[in-house]
This record gives structure tokens, sequence and C-alpha cells, in this order.
């Protein structure tokens, strides 16, 4: 749908300004497990893990079509909801991790789950074609052969994660009003 | 009619509806099986009942197969619970041989004034409501909750006698309009409360913000600035703040609202000179749906003297 | 020595023996796999290690099947917990490729001042201990308990920073002697308390007696009559008593002991005329190794006054 007719509605609108704060709240929270990782492994920036970036990059989270100037909201909304549901599973690895903060991850997988659903029923509200992404058998998080590999697949996932949300985050403030 | 005696035993006490209005009638019938009962084999048995302890009698006939019936017929059960108690006189003795519960109540009363709470340090959302009228009768009370599109319906069971309990953060639907109503279950009927719809961040129980400076503003005029942090908790969320500040005598606060929480400071003037004032603040969601904070911890500021 | 990386990564870090005696040597090595590090294919890498975040250098050699191979010995490693990063020069920058865990400390310290009470609502027996000298390390406590002829051996682990648990009713052979000790295991080694051989009923806490009436015997006399019943909990069990008693304004309390806890009354003598006195009660099991109950709630009596 053009972006104009969208930025008029009035329950669109209220979606994005509530969903925005939602991401803040995510993005604070994925900030918060990066600062454990950072005080408990000693992993705490990626130009010092240049040589040991997992490769095939662990996450496959393209936000491309949000990059776009102009960009197609229907398009943009099921590329945040893909990675959202990819994110779900792949902070497995993080869970298995930093077993003493399982609540702070349960809940991020959580707000990811519920972010994807109120963008899902968004876009059913708008009349835009949507997907329903499988809840049940999810694929199951990275495995990695040493604790340090683990450490350092950990440090990437939230990294990309905070990555991925800032792109999202941009995409849904710059069709608020 | 519902059995409440297995068929082998020397009797077995059958009750109409063991659970009835208050007030109303209540029949039953005592089977005796003659054979099955120790002791009792020849002559006819003479059967009689107890209201729980006040005597009672039934109009006794011949049954099938041998058996000796007894019908009795309570017209107002008045009290909420009470043992049937059907019985057989023997050796000068009043015996015991069955029993049947019956109970009397009303149907529960409609649970009203639900209104719940988020709480930030677990996302549990925790709702409170008023009982019905008491239903004198075992009642089953629950909270219901379902988000706007799915049909599962979750919630939570108070534990016994209390009228709350808490919605977990796993069967919420954040920043979506869901719905709770509470139903009460008891056996003459259900009812339910009216139903709420909001969104769980809607009615978040937020931290109170940190009043971190105070100083006159430049030091002739009678205006003070204030500064002030978030708390980290709901640092994510866009907030309208209120601050009260008073001299120290003076028992009666002034109230500044409509403060962005997010701006983080402010001016506010016609602040008396060489004054000791305390200051405190309290913020909310700018949805104006939700609970205030707690007030900040206060804070004091004596103003400047005046200029001679 | 342990492999701490597996054969495909960019790097591997293997350590002589990752836990050591505080102060002790400490070696590694680092293999780089050039080919398998994005980006670092051209030149040969500069291997450089960081203690935690202390830079450390090593002797760097060829490896075989051309890796560059770096040894470390740290000499002397003093803090409980350190991580030993291995590290390459690429693009200016100190890149982070492999690391391993290693830690100093002591065999634990011996624990010590077992003692154990059996609690009379759930029988369950909870013993405290003082912990041994901290060794620094991972340390499994654990309190061991076993059955005089049974070779199994059962027990309870504290939660984690405690030095006391408790051995549930299931575990536990009443009336029979049982062995206790605790255990304390690192990397570094084990130690054991000593072993407290006790019947768990002789370390029984009793719930007290009641004072039930007190009187002067008879008015002439400077004796008083008591009666008590014993909680009923532990009646079934031979107890003997202390009872104490003071003036109302003196501090001081005088004891009269070993009173045969199921006589339930006693005669004493010696008290002052026309005098306020507290009483007070308890008890513990005749052999005299379990412990004493807490003193019974309190009871005031006034003598009568001197006959004229």
């Amino acid at each position: 749908a053009p972006l104009a007719e969208l930025s008029g509605d009035h329950d669109f609108q209220l979606f994005l300004h509530k969903n925005l704060e939602f991401t803040r709240k995510i993005r604070g929270d994925v900030a918060a497990l990066q600062r454990v990782v950072c005080d408990t492994f000693q992993l705490c920036t990626e130009e010092e893990l240049q040589l040991v970036r997992p490769d095939p990059p662990l996450m496959q989270a393209p936000l491309d079509q949000c990059l776009k100037r102009g960009f197609q909201a229907e398009v943009c909304f099921s590329q945040i909801r893909a990675g959202l549901h990819a994110y779900q599973d792949s902070l497995g690895a993080v869970l298995q991790l930093l077993p003493e903060h399982t609540a702070l991850v349960e809940t991020l997988q959580l707000d990811a789950a519920n972010l994807s659903t109120n963008i899902q029923q968004q876009m059913e509200d708008l009349g835009l074609d949507t997907v329903t992404l499988p809840a049940e058998h999810r694929s199951p998080p990275p495995a990695f052969s040493t604790d340090f590999q683990q450490q350092v697949g950990g440090f990437f996932i939230l990294a990309n994660f905070q990555r991925f949300l800032e792109t999202a985050y941009r995409a849904l403030r710059h069709l608020a009003r | 009619s519902q059995q409440s005696g297995a068929e082998l035993d020397c009797a077995s006490v059958a009750v109409g509806t063991p659970v009835v209005p208050m007030g109303s009638a209540v029949t039953a019938s005592c089977t005796i099986r003659r054979e099955r009962c120790r002791g009792l084999e020849d002559g006819q048995p003479q059967i009689s009942w107890l209201l729980d302890s006040e005597p009672m009698a039934g109009r006794q006939r011949r049954g099938v197969g041998g058996t000796e019936v007894s019908e009795l017929s309570v017209p107002q059960l008045n009290r909420p619970q009470a043992k049937l108690w059907c019985c057989v006189e023997w050796n000068g003795t009043k015996q015991r041989v069955g029993m049947a519960e019956i109970r009397a109540g009303y149907p529960p009363g409609k649970p009203s004034n639900l209104s719940c709470l988020l709480d930030l340090s677990d996302y549990g959302l925790t709702c409170r409501w008023q009982q019905g009228a008491d239903g004198h009768l075992p009642t089953n009370v629950m909270l219901k909750c379902a988000t706007s599109r799915s049909p599962a319906v979750t919630g939570c069971t108070p534990p016994n006698g209390h009228s709350q309990c808490t919605v977990p953060r796993r069967l919420l639907q954040l920043y979506r309009p869901m719905e709770l109503w509470v139903t009460a279950t008891n056996a003459l009927g259900t009812a339910e409360s009216e139903r709420l719809r909001i969104d769980p961040m809607d009615v978040a129980k937020l931290d109170p913000p940190t009043l971190q400076s105070i100083h006159s503003v430049p030091p002739q005029t009678d205006c003070v600035t204030l500064t002030w942090a978030m708390a980290p908790r709901n640092a994510h969320m866009e907030q309208c703040c209120e601050l009260r500040y008073r001299a120290a005598e003076d028992p009666s606060w002034d109230v500044v609202t409509g403060i962005p929480g997010h701006a983080g400071t402010m001016q506010h003037c016609k602040f008396l000179f060489g004054m000791l004032y305390h200051f405190q603040m309290r913020c909310r969601r700018d949805s104006a749906r939700g609970y205030w904070s707690e007030w900040s911890v206060g804070r004091n500021y004596t103003t400047h003297e005046k200029a001679p």
C-alpha cells in the first residue's frame, strides 16, 4: 500500500507509536544482555573479533526492503517479521550461554514473538497480505563445538539483533507522523 | 436421581438434586438390603432419618427384590450444608446405615470493579476485583484473558478466598488490546464480570524519576531550574510527569502538571527568595490511562536571598 | 594438555592444566590456522597474548601443516580466575582469535563444627557446619549420611554458599545411630569433616511444655506446687525438664534441674511470702544429648502473705 495512504490512518499511527516504544524496550533488553556478555566473557567490541566472526553468518535476517527510499510497508513488515521469528530461535543459543539470565532471554523471545504478532495483526487490519509463521516446529538454535565459539556466537547474535532492531526502528519511525 | 451408595451396600441413599436453591425442598430415598446388613436378617427394618442431628420421618414401603425403601421430603433446606442420615432400628439402637450430603445456596453474585496493573519487574499483570454475593456453595473463580485475534482463553486462578491473581508475562500480548473478565461458577450457575479491554502496557505501574539538581536561574530572578532522570526500567516509554513543591512550613503543595518526561529539565518561577522548598516528581504513561508512579524521593532547595 | 579449540577454528588455545595451585606457573599454546581465519591469508601472523587485559609475549614458531604456534608461560598465576586471550595483529588492530579460562586456588579447607537438629514438624534432620578455608575454586559441598549397617550413602546438598542443609525423613533411620559428615571437593582435592555419630531422635528439638497451674501448698508453708502438660508432639518421649523462676524485680533466675517430664507436677519450697514470681519450664530428651526446647510461655504467681 502506498505510504501516503497509510500515514494518515489513526489506528496505524497508534500502532506505530506503541510498537516504536516496544522496539525501544527490546533494544534496551538486548543492550543489557550485551553488557552481560562483555562483563562475563570480556567480549565487548566487534572490531576485536573480525577474524572469528561466524562464517557463514549465524543469522540470515535481511532488511534490505526497509532501507529503500519510499519502501513498501507490506514487504518491509514481512522482512521484519521473518527476522524476529529467526532471532527468537537463535536466542536459544544465548539461553544456553547465559543460564543465570534465562528470565531476561525468555522475555526477549516473548517480546520478539509479540512484536511479530502485533505487526501481523496490524497488516491484517490494513488488508495487507500476511504470512502466518510456524509457531510450533521451531528451528533449533545454532550449535558450537567449543566454549569460545559459543561465547563468540552469542556475542554476534546479540550484536546482529541490535543492528536488526535499529533498522526496523528507523523503518517504523519513517512511517510514523 | 443421583444414586449415592453402591448397590452391594446395606443401604443406599439417593437424593433428587444434591444442591438446591436456599429454602427449596429436597427429596431423598433410602433403600435397605436386609441381607447386606450384618445382623439385621430377621423382621422388617424400621427406617428413620436424621437431617444432621434432627430426626425426620420418611414414608416407608416394600421395594423390589425384598428391599425396604423410605422416601423423605425436606420441605425447606435453609442451611448451606447438611448430612442426610438413613438409620435403622437395631437392638434398641438407631444405626446409621447410609448418608448423603445435601447443599443449599444461591448462584454466584456478579464480580465487579475489575482493575489490572502491570508490574514492570516481571511484566506480570495483576488484576483485582470485588467478589459477588456469597452463594454459600463451593465456587470456582477464574480470571479469564484473551488476546484480540486468538480464540485461546487463558488467565489465572486466585488462591482460595482471594479476589486477585496475576497473569504471567508469557500469556500476555504487549502493545495490543486484550480482554479480561472474571467468572464465578458454582452448582447453581455462573456469573461474569464486565469485560475490561486494555493493552497491558497502558496499565503499567512506572518507577518514579530521580530528581538530580535544582538551582536558581540566574541569581536575580524568582525562577528555579530542575533536572531529573527517568527510571531505567521505563526509560523507553513516553511519559508525562507532575512536579509538586511546597515551602518548608507550608503544608499544602503546589503542582506543575503536563511536564514531558524525556525533557529531563524544566524551569519554574514565582518562588519566594531565601526560602527552603521541598520538591517531588512523579510520572505516568502519556496515554494517561495508566497509574501514576510513586512520588520520587524528595529533594530540598533553598532559593537565594533577594539582591539588595 | 587439554585441547580447548576445535581443529577447524582460526585458532585453538591449549592449556597445560586449566586449574593450578595459587601462584603456580601456567603454560599454554595457541595454534593459528591462517586459512581458517577470514581475511588473514597473506603474510606471517603476529601472535600475542592477553592475560585478562594485561599484554603478554609468547615464543612464536612455525607449526605443522603450515600453522603458526605461540607458546606462553605465565610464571605465577596469582588470581583465582583469568582469561588467556590469543590475539593476532590484523589491519593495525589486535584481533582476539582464541581464549582459555585458567584458574588458581587451593584444595578445599576441612569443614568443622558439624551439628544436627531434628525438626519434629517434618522429622527433617537439619545439619550446620563451618566451611573450611576458601579454595577460590568451584567447590562441591555435600552433607553425607549413612545408616550403620547399609553401604548406601545419601545426604543433601546445601544451596549455593550456604553451610547447612536438611536430610529428609525418608533417608533417616530413627532410633538407630547414623553417621554424618561433610565433604568439600574442588579441582585440587577433597576435604572431609569429622564424622558425627548420632541417633537423629537424640537431637530432636522439643516443643516446650505448658505450665498449667501454680498454687501454695498448703497456705502456711513457703512451698509451691506446679503442674504442667508435655507438648503433644513429643509427649511420647521421655524428657527431663528444668524450671526457672525469679521474683519480679530480681533480674537473675533460680533454676531447678532434673525434673522428670512425665511427672506433670512438682513441689518446690523456700519462696518468699507475698511475692510475685515469674515461672518458665523447658525440657529435652533425657539422653541429655539433645537440644533444650525453648522456654515455655511464662506464668506469674504471687505467693500468699505470711500468716500473722
